[in-house]
């Protein structure tokens, strides 16, 4: 549980500089734990750290409402759900793809024997879904772009656990499906030779940020905590881009057990990444992707933006200075 | 021995008066009729009763009631009997998951409880058989380590459900001598249901019948010193208790056809 | 003399009366009608009170109160009996077939060592497995329609019912065996009348753990390919994060369960009628 | 009927030689010594048996081994048996779970099975209790059920193992005459436990008493008509069985304080 | 006369003869040394055969030698020793918890109504519902470290500790409570002498359950804030779809789950000796 709280910060009111001694965030974010173990920048951290193997959507929500941890790790959907479901929190760093059309976070995995070459070609087909996940996002997100509407293609439901949509792909019970990274890789190994592939899906999902319950925004030594930690962060992000080969090895292969070629192959995949100091064109691309979710799945209307905590955005600018565009 | 969960009534007027008594004792199985009607019996401290009927009359019931083990059963009636009651069941009822030994002293709290219950399957002779399995014993062997276990705890009240039924001549006659030589040390009340009418008169300082639901007959048995069937005090009693059995006084009366014999 | 008699059950009518010896009662005594209703009961009181005074986090699990509206809204907008419906007949369907496997399997490998040979190392490794782990391999080879999800439940439901036959059969007492061998029984005979009847209670306990496995594993077969059912409705609200659905499925998991239950309880009561045993 | 899974050897030079025929028969439970050493004994088909022996003499382990349900007991020797053979075991073994009469007829397949069970369950005094549970059987009752599912088979070979143990005089009687009625009409050849040596001459061809693991003594029963005790043959024959098991003729012969019969 | 005397068994030495009338066998017999590992064997051989043909997909199910491969880099850099040893850690002490609770939990509702009355009915509840579900309450409730993890073993295991104690419980022979209530003995000698051994087939039942439950657990938990151990390394494989690193778990679960299912029949078997029944 969190210990017990600093002084009470309103979420106008200008961030800290210090924590107050003793102050632990509980990080839940290991990619980044990994990037600062290797790099040596942990040792310049002046917070306490206490981190946390968590990531993705359901598992920080659920870490967040049990108070366990203060800060995730997560895509641009989770954000959104854990407001629409009654969590109160802020986005206090986002992360981009430098080449985003090149190095897309999922591509949509075509079944074996399947004519699909471009998303306009999904017309009437039977598309994986997953309403709550990232995926189910991009897909809905992928129909926008090829002008298509829900009635147009077979929407199948089924949970992204693990590698059921490939499975799901190899087994022809779907004919498209959104495949992260790591899972193109080895389903294109597998089944490629029975004509699998994969497509582009044409819209941007580099989006990646880091979530706060507001609860935790509004602890003034949480919050300083936080501005120190987004600063580490954001140049860990960097050091990641710049150092793709000591990350690939530390997190994808030792932390991860991927081989070395896999875990090669996901770096190279993901691409470089760049930290906006300015949020602008971030949240607009967002408030696209709510407005889609808001039309296809009945959401309640919101003005993204509200979720973000633009203090940080400054924090990170000046953390920054001028190593990032 | 029973333990004083309930209400302890000491009545020491009734003193040395009965150790076992019973009035208007009613129980029924089901609506069709009642197994025992109105049974009324007193047993003196010390009296050795044996209990005669014919199968089905109610012999185990009746002692069932005195153990206080048919809660479930319907009836009326006061029962009163002493603290201290051993039960020797008509099944030898030994624990299967306990070796004979263990079986024997289960809750003897005395302190050579051990000793004691090795010594008491000496004296039922299954000396050696302490470590034994239930199931490695033949029926007349489990009958007798029920008994050890019933003799060793020093009852106020002995009820035992033909506890010779599976014994042969000798091995029962072995037995009738180790209980009369403790019921004279212990002096307890015994309730010994029986299907021998010697094996009655024999031990016994009183023998009833069961029938009908209640004591049909009530005989004293008034020969001193060594009870032999040659005595003719005992051939009339005994005459006169295969009778009320429905018995007459031989072993066997059916007429037996010449040609099976033959054949 | 000291006398125990207290008094057992009281005079019928003023006449007579009814004094036992009372003996310290060892086993549990007469059951308590409903009595499993009440421990429910204090369940609930629990949980209405823990989330009245907030002990209770709202967002962690919701108020009843809170449950019985959501509860409302679905069952107006439908999805609660649609749900219902269809995961009912996707369990029953499965615990069907689970069932009937599990027993035949059972009765294959009690009685003979060479079925046993055979089918009983495979079930304990079938069982070492996680499900969740077996489900690509069940996709593969039975697609993702309803085939695959009421196998999926019978794949859940058999490992119960055939461990505890299994080991309800070869716990028949010897003696009864020997019994039917010396009255010349058939084989068929001997299942009918011996070893069935004396390894029901062993099925039976089975079947209450058959009967909540085929609701649970709804939850994993149900994430795949379900447009609707207890299972799906519960992996989308947690996906969501919205706890009173979650909590409403919670509930009507609860009721389908300890349901099922009582009602197995009340065959097994029935069926093994002639048993004596400390709870009767 | 015990199935054909065997070798089936047909001597019909062997036909109305023997029912039964024991060789050398042994059988031990441990190391520490053999319960049978070597018994040999044949029975004539339609002979009446009778096996006397103290308690723990082997009796039922002979029962056992002639029924082939010792698989699992060291020991040699040749036994050669009918093939439809009928066990009344020692404990009655009503399997709990079935009523009687579904005890009774468990395994028969005549088209009149229930009619002939409910037929043999009034001949042994259980009429009206037909579908009553094993349970709620006295002890004698259960055991005159388990006497009546034997009977009502026509065995070849009958096997009792103490079959009328826990009844009462009269009860005993009927089933004497009963199961003697039934021998006359199908004649099996019998094998017949019992402890009481009266019952054993009454009923029995031959008694024979087992001891140290072999057949001890072997008398044949030679008295026609109606076998009493008053006769002389009777008395003679029970004084020299009673002597083989160790007893003198009398049922009791401990001396009987006299302390004990005033108390 | 028509004998049925086939040879039972073999004469010993050539004087002496052992010639037993044979009767059909209506129970397993004796049982076959080893015997379930045969049907593990011949589970072994399918995969093998079945990889080798190419009937079963390596892409699906990893042939047997590529997951010996897998297996032995994973030992090489340390990996498998280190998820064995963290998960075995937590599974031992989940175990140990929930035996206990489930048997302290099992005597108390077995041997009074009452206590039957309070603990039952929540423990149906309980089992009714899906562990993934109580997830977020318990993380609420026991945070998101080594606590959580066991606590949350020791709920999976003590249900089918509890339920099949107590059903071993209450199945005891009611004679036997008579005979020890005559015998005067005390409630805590009723307990040992009584109960426990009464209902030890029923409890050691339940512990192949719960040795089981404890390993299956794992997968759930190491979900959840994990750096090692089994649970965590398959679901880890399977996110990034890793079939073979998967494999490699199902096979140490499958190897773990035998053995010591294995070793409690072991138990069971010394334990309950004194049993003739128709597998003894
Ligand atoms: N639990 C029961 N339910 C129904 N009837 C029962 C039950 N127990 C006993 N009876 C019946 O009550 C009668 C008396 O039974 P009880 O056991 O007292 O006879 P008994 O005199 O001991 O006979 P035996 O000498 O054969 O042991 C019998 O007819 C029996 O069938
Ligand atoms: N399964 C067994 N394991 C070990 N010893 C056994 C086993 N069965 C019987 N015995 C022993 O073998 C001996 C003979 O037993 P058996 O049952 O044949 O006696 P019995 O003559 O029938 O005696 P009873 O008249 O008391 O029934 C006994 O000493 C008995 O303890
Ligand atoms: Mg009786
Ligand atoms: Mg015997």
């Amino acid at each position: 549980g969190g210990d017990e709280a600093g002084p009470k910060l309103e979420l106008t009111a200008a961030l800290p500089d210090k924590p107050a001694d003793g102050t632990v965030l509980r990080v839940g974010d290991p990619a980044t734990q990994v990037a600062l173990e290797t790099s040596g920048a942990i040792d310049d951290l002046d917070v306490d750290i206490e981190w946390a193997n968590i990531t993705g959507g359901p598992k920080t929500l659920e870490a967040f409402r049990a108070d366990a941890i203060d800060i995730g790790s997560v895509a641009d959907i989770p954000p959104l759900f854990a407001h629409w479901t009654g969590t109160d929190v802020r986005i206090v760093a986002a992360r981009e793809t430098v080449d985003p059309a090149a190095h897309p976070t999922y591509e949509l995995g075509v079944a074996p024997g399947v004519d699909v070459k471009s998303i306009e070609d999904l017309k009437g087909k039977k598309i994986a879904y997953s309403p709550g996940q990232a995926q189910g996002a991009l897909v809905l997100n992928v129909l926008r772009e090829a002008g298509l509407t829900q009635d147009d293609v077979e929407l199948v439901e089924m949970q992204s656990v693990d590698d059921a949509f490939s499975v799901a792909l190899a087994g022809k019970q779907v004919d498209v499906a959104p495949l992260g990274q790591t899972l193109v890789k080895t389903y294109l190994a597998k089944y490629e030779r029975d004509g699998a592939t994969t497509i582009p899906s044409g819209v941007r999902d580099d989006a990646w940020t880091l979530y706060a319950p507001t609860s935790v925004l509004e602890d003034a030594d949480k919050a300083a905590a936080i501005k120190e930690y987004v600063a580490a962060w954001a140049k860990a992000q960097l050091w990641i881009s710049d150092h793709p080969d000591e990350f690939a090895k530390a997190y994808y292969e030792d932390h991860e057990g991927l081989t070395p070629e896999d875990a090669t192959y996901v770096v190279d995949a993901l691409g470089k990444f760049t930290v906006p100091t300015n949020w602008d064109e971030f949240i607009a691309r967002h408030q696209v992707t709510v407005d889609t979710l808001v039309k296809e799945q009945q959401q309640e209307p919101l003005e993204v933006e509200t979720l973000y905590d633009r203090r940080f955005e400054k924090a990170i600018a000046a953390a920054l200075g001028g190593e990032s565009s | 021995m029973a333990s004083h969960a309930g209400q302890l009534n000491t009545h020491p007027s009734d003193r040395r008066d009965a150790a076992v008594k019973v009035t208007d004792l009613h129980r029924s199985f089901n609506e069709a009729g009642g197994v025992l009607n109105g049974l009324d019996l007193e047993i003196a401290p010390g009296e050795f009763v044996a209990l005669l009927g014919r199968s089905g009359s109610g012999k185990s019931t009746l002692l069932r009631s005195l153990a206080g083990l048919d809660r479930g059963v319907a009836g009326t009636g006061r029962i009163e009997v002493p603290e201290k009651v051993s039960v020797v069941f008509q099944d030898s009822r030994l624990l299967p998951w306990k070796r004979i030994l263990d079986n024997v002293v289960l809750g003897l709290r005395a302190g050579d409880a051990e000793e004691r219950g090795r010594q008491a399957l000496a004296e039922v002779g299954l000396a050696g058989r302490e470590k034994a399995w239930p199931h490695e014993l033949s029926g007349g062997e489990q009958q007798r380590a029920a008994l050890a276990r019933s003799l060793v705890r020093d009852p106020e009240l002995l009820l035992a459900d033909e506890p010779f039924g599976a014994l042969d001549a000798l091995t029962r006659i072995r037995m009738h001598t180790l209980l009369r030589k403790l019921c004279e040390v212990h002096e307890p009340a015994v309730l010994l249901v029986t299907h021998d009418v010697d094996e009655a008169i024999v031990l016994a300082d009183r023998v009833i019948v069961l029938d009908g639901g209640v004591v049909r007959h009530d005989a004293r048995v008034e020969i001193d010193g060594r009870r032999s069937q040659a005595d003719p005090v005992f051939a009339r009693l005994r005459s006169q208790l295969l009778n009320e059995l429905g018995v007459e006084d031989d072993h066997d009366s059916a007429p037996r056809h010449v040609a099976r014999a033959a054949s | 003399m000291t006398t125990l008699t207290a008094p057992y059950r009281r005079a019928i009518s003023s006449e007579t009366e009814d004094v036992r010896p009372l003996r310290r009662r060892l086993g549990p005594g007469k059951p308590i009608r409903f009595g499993s209703l009440i421990g429910i009961a204090v369940l609930l009181l629990a949980w209405i009170v823990g989330s009245a005074t907030g002990l209770l986090d709202e967002r962690n699990l919701s108020a009843p109160w809170t449950v019985i509206a959501t509860g409302e809204t679905l069952i107006e907008n439908g999805r609660l009996q649609e749900s219902l419906v269809t995961s009912g007949i996707r369990a029953a369907l499965g615990l069907g077939l689970g069932v009937v496997v599990g027993l035949v399997l059972a009765l294959v490998s009690g009685l003979s060592r060479i079925g046993e040979t055979l089918i009983d190392g495979p079930v304990q490794v079938k069982r070492s497995i996680p499900t969740l782990a077996l489900i690509p391999l069940l996709l593969l080879w039975f697609g993702i329609g309803e085939p695959f999800k009421i196998l999926t439940i019978a794949l859940a439901v058999f490992v119960p019912i055939y461990i505890h036959t299994h080991n309800g059969l070869r716990t028949i007492e010897g003696r009864y065996a020997e019994l039917a061998e010396t009255l010349g029984v058939t084989r068929g005979e001997f299942i009918r009348h011996v070893v069935l009847p004396g390894a029901m209670p062993g099925f039976l306990l089975g079947l209450r753990f058959a009967v909540t496995s085929s609701l649970l594993a709804l939850v994993v077969v149900e994430v795949i390919n379900a447009t609707s059912g207890i299972g799906h409705m519960i992996t989308l609200a947690s996906n969501y994060g919205q706890t009173d659905v979650i909590v409403v499925g919670l509930v009507v998991y609860a009721l389908l369960g300890v349901t099922a239950d009582a009602v197995v309880r009340l065959i097994e009561r029935k069926a093994l009628s002639w048993r004596r045993t400390l709870a009767s």
